[in-house]
């Protein structure tokens, strides 16, 4: 079955109407997400812009068809270890269970939790959202938020111009706790995308899976809602967001056989606009550095 | 009934809270709370106990796991302690607020700083606004027996609230005596397996557990709970006497006395200092003072009708708190028991007693003179000065 | 009640050896309660226990300030301020020594001295420095608390019949000195 | 748990769901003559927006389309173009 019919043959299982801003990678990969995992599926989705936006339900009505919870900002990976571990000792191991998690929830205060859970090997699939910061508050800066960026928190100021670190590459961290499965994923990639998630939801019955998908926002990176796809499909051909996974066999890298750069990605990008020469160089050897590394970890 | 063993304050926790069949076990060792942990793997590990055991990394951790096996419909345990306990604040206040019906042991310990490890019950007196029952023991056979007791009032339908079993750190957690532990198949008649409804995530009937809830809805909620903590007062009574009948041992429900019939003075104690507060009663009844005493027994919901009951008549009162009320210079439950008699000023002559912090000791000499100094300002009520234990 | 305090050093057993009494006292239809020192042991740092036996519940959960007997596992403590403070007048002191009772400094109103040489009857059983079962021994026999079959019973089923031996010999071999 | 008896949050009294349809400026429209039906308008769709019909071909529906453009940028063929909503058709 091709990746086109599995989408249209799927039930959509989230509210058609939620509050997501006009071209939300977060709701696309979300509806994506719970299009493959199906209906006998518990969802936690901690704060956030997916949460923000209505899917954990308003007063007493859900925003989605399958049972979800709003774990708090730093507990998800925590919370569906009890619930996965209470599922498979009622014998009910068929139940997928899923995290949907923004980048702050994931890579900064929820880490321990997540690193722990993974660590244990814990039996779910764990979705970071990764639009590179706190979007739903107004975008201030995240750890994974790239060199330079333009946030609320990290202002392109007279003495210092926007974020000062790179960003922390997560999912490879994630692939060193000995989990089960690891990948990278991007919209603008969607067969990719829902092999991904077919193998991570696989995965989740034996162990931990851990599965980091670029998620253009058009809000936070102030580009126009119809270039969301257009710019995960640059993240991923210069290099920024590298396509891979890792299962059972090592490490599986999407090869660019000719990359763009890193200035080509950033252009028209809102956030980036005041990025300096040095700082997109700066970002161009660390997205080199980071490929060349998965290239080799891939031979 | 039951078999008689010698076991410390954290193994009784531990043994009690196997006897209840925890599905799932999660907890992070803190002093001196760890060998509840240790001795509770130690049975999972030998295969004495069938319950998950997650070993997870923090106490935050510990009571999000938790919280996520109840709402997969399981009985849960954890176990904590002052700096553990202030990590898990945050899924702490949402397990009470999610009604979400479990124990948790709490070998109470003061807050830090100065740094310390030792005794103090100030780590449960700054989460008694977090919506949890709070009880708090005086042996380890209290320990065993509100353990099982908690599960059958945390899961009442009426009452459905976590509920904290607090014991002092060190003077009860490490302390090592004879508990009369009850058979597993004594405490199975008295504790049906945990059949939870309200709150149990299942694609099979697919809800929003917790939605975004505006103002209005939510002060229903915040009604229900404080309706549900009135209720469990009653509850704690009933499960009481239903506890002591088949196991033969009372507590009094929500406090308990001790010859406070024909007292003129009492003390008010909380936790591992009442035995020491009854030898104390005893022997300034040998001085001819009509001395009584009063244990809280429960913190959260507070008892304030059975206190002011018991304290009809009286005439002097403390309160010995092994922790302290920034703020009013006072013991938290000096405040709260005072709170609870109306006109407390016009009736009675009180103070606050601070002692035991950090570990210090609460002696016998220590309490005694306490009820000295009750009987001597007895006639002349109104609020006396703080005293403190302090120890030189 | 009695009230004992024990005194020894991290890694000789002092926790361990208590709350054996408490189950022998248990066992026999007593009462007993154990609360350790609450410090930060280290093998070799002076550590100590409070230790009550009565007929009655015990009630109070308190530090031992009085004690009626004192249990002293190693010799070397006997210098140090805290080990004999509070001893009740005539009270007994049992310790781990080959010294005499002027050597070990006893304090005048002490009423009996129990010497036993449980380091070198630990060595020689258990091959190390563990006096703790031994000094059990010399304790039972000092004081006769519990009933001593239940004593020797507790101390085989914690730590099997080589610590019995040497409870059972640190029995026979204590010198007890009425002062 | 219909009556909210108000113990534990719950929603299960249906879908929460928002009237997105009326965020839209722009409206997509196809031209089913330059269509080819590959369905990447489907697949990027981030409202599902975008059904598959009978036919195995492709249709917007417009009930909660937030008019955000993606499927009119993304479509290899120019299949989709955004009009201005009340716009002349």
């Amino acid at each position: 079955m091709s990746y086109i019919d599995v989408l249209r043959e799927a039930e959509d299982m989230v509210t058609p109407g939620m509050s997501a801003c006009q071209g939300c990678g977060g709701e696309l990969i979300l509806r994506t997400v719970l299009q493959v995992s199906g209906k006998n599926t518990i969802i936690g989705i901690p704060p956030g812009c997916m949460a923000g936006a209505g899917v954990v339900g308003w007063n007493y009505s859900n925003g989605l068809k399958i049972p979800v919870h709003i774990p708090l900002l730093d507990n998800t990976a925590s919370f569906l270890t009890g619930l996965s571990q209470m599922y498979e000792r009622k014998g009910r191991t068929d139940v997928n269970i899923v995290a949907v998690a923004g980048d702050g929830a994931t890579a900064d205060c929820g880490f321990q939790s997540l690193s722990a859970a993974a660590e244990r090997n814990e039996k779910m699939l764990y979705v970071c959202y990764d639009n590179e910061g706190y979007m739903n508050t107004g975008y201030q800066r995240s750890s994974t938020t790239t060199l330079g960026s333009k946030t609320s928190t990290t202002p392109v100021g007279s003495v210092i111009n926007g974020k000062q670190q790179q960003q922390k590459y997560l999912p490879l961290i994630m692939s060193m706790h000995g989990i089960e499965y690891c990948a990278t994923g991007s919209p603008s990639n969607m067969a990719d995308l829902v092999a991904k998630i077919q193998k991570g939801l696989a995965a989740s019955k034996h162990g931990f899976a851990y599965l980091h998908v670029f998620s253009p926002c058009p809000t936070g990176w102030a580009y126009k809602p119809e270039k969301a796809i257009e710019v995960a499909r640059k993240a991923v051909q210069c290099n920024v967001f590298p396509l891979w996974e890792m299962d059972h066999d090592g490490y599986h890298l999407n090869e660019i056989k000719k990359p763009i750069t890193v200035a080509e990605f950033v252009k028209g990008i809102g956030k980036f606009k005041n990025l300096t020469e040095e700082q997109i160089e700066s970002i161009q050897q660390a997205a080199d550095a980071r490929y060349a590394l998965l290239k080799k970890m891939a031979q | 009934m039951g078999k008689k063993v010698v076991l410390t304050g954290n193994y009784s926790a531990s043994e009690a809270a196997a006897l209840c069949r925890p599905d799932l076990i999660a907890a992070y060792p803190i002093t001196p709370q760890s060998s509840v942990v240790e001795y509770l793997a130690g049975m999972v590990h030998n295969g004495k106990l069938d319950s998950n055991l997650v070993q997870v990394e923090s106490e935050h951790s510990a009571c999000s796991v938790v919280q996520g096996a109840i709402a997969g419909g399981g009985r849960v345990f954890t176990a904590t302690s002052a700096q553990g306990l202030a990590l898990m604040f945050e899924p702490y206040t949402r397990m009470s607020t999610l009604r979400f019906p479990m124990v948790m042991a709490l070998a109470t310990r003061e807050m830090t700083s100065p740094e310390t490890v030792w005794s103090g019950q100030q780590d449960a007196m700054c989460v008694r606004e977090s919506g949890w029952i709070q009880c708090f023991c005086d042996s380890n056979q209290e320990i065993v027996d509100m353990i099982i007791q908690g599960y059958k009032l945390a899961e009442n339908k009426k009452v459905l609230l976590p509920v904290n079993v607090c014991y002092d750190g060190f003077y009860s957690s490490h302390l090592t005596e004879g508990v009369d532990l009850p058979l597993q198949e004594e405490v199975d008649q008295f504790l049906p397996p945990v059949h939870i409804n309200h709150c149990v995530l299942d694609p099979e009937n697919p809800f929003a557990l917790d939605p975004l809830t505006p103002g209005p809805l939510m002060l229903k909620y915040r009604k229900s709970h404080l309706d549900a903590m009135e209720a469990a007062l009653d509850e704690i009574e009933k499960i009481d006497k239903e506890f002591g009948d088949q196991f033969g041992r009372y507590y009094g429900g929500a406090i308990s006395e001790y010859k406070t019939e024909d007292a003129d003075v009492v003390i008010v104690t909380i936790g591992g200092m009442t035995g020491t507060g009854m030898d104390a009663v005893d022997l300034a009844r040998e001085e001819g003072i009509k001395a009584g005493l009063i244990k809280l027994r429960f913190t959260r919901p507070f008892p304030a009708k059975r206190i002011a009951k018991a304290m009809e008549g009286k005439k002097a009162f403390a309160v010995i708190d092994r922790s302290v009320s920034f703020g009013w210079s006072t013991g938290p439950m000096y405040m709260e028991t005072r709170a609870a008699l109306v006109d407390a000023d016009e009736k009675f002559a009180h103070f606050s007693v601070i002692g035991g912090l950090g570990g210090a000791d609460i002696s016998l000499d220590m309490i005694l003179s306490t009820i000295r100094k009750l009987n001597v300002v007895k006639e002349e009520p109104g609020q006396k000065d703080t005293q403190w234990y302090m120890v030189d | 009640m009695k009230e004992i305090r024990l005194h020894g050093r991290g890694g000789q057993g002092v926790v361990k050896a208590s709350q054996i009494v408490v189950r022998a006292a248990v066992a026999g239809g007593k009462n007993g309660q154990f609360i350790p020192f609450f410090g930060v042991e280290r093998k070799g740092s002076p550590v100590f226990g409070y230790l009550r036996i009565s007929e009655e519940e015990i009630r109070r959960k308190m530090q031992v300030y009085e004690p009626e007997i004192l249990v002293i596992m190693d010799d070397s403590l006997v210098g140090l301020p805290a080990t004999y403070a509070g001893l009740k007048d005539g009270g007994l002191v049992v310790v781990n020594s080959v010294k005499t009772p002027e050597e070990l400094q006893i304090p005048k109103n002490a009423g009996q001295v129990a010497i036993v040489d449980a380091t070198g009857i630990a060595e020689e059983l258990i091959g190390r420095n563990i006096p703790n079962t031994a000094m059990l021994g010399a304790f039972e026999k000092a004081s006769g608390l519990v009933n001593e079959e239940f004593l020797f019973a507790e101390i085989e089923k914690a730590f099997g019949a080589v610590n019995r031996q040497a409870a059972e010999r640190a029995y026979e071999e204590t010198k007890i000195i009425t002062l | 748990m219909a009556e909210h008896l108000h113990i534990t949050p719950i929603g299960n009294d249906g879908i929460y769901c928002l009237d997105t349809a009326s965020w839209r400026v722009f409206r997509p429209v196809m031209d089913k003559e330059k269509c080819v039906n590959c369905g990447m308008c489907l697949a990027y769709c981030p409202v599902n927006a975008i059904i598959g019909t009978e036919d195995k071909k492709f249709e917007i529906t417009y009930d909660y389309c937030k008019g955000c453009g993606i499927c009119a940028n993304e479509c290899k063929k120019g299949a989709i173009e955004m009009v201005l909503e009340g716009g002349a058709k």
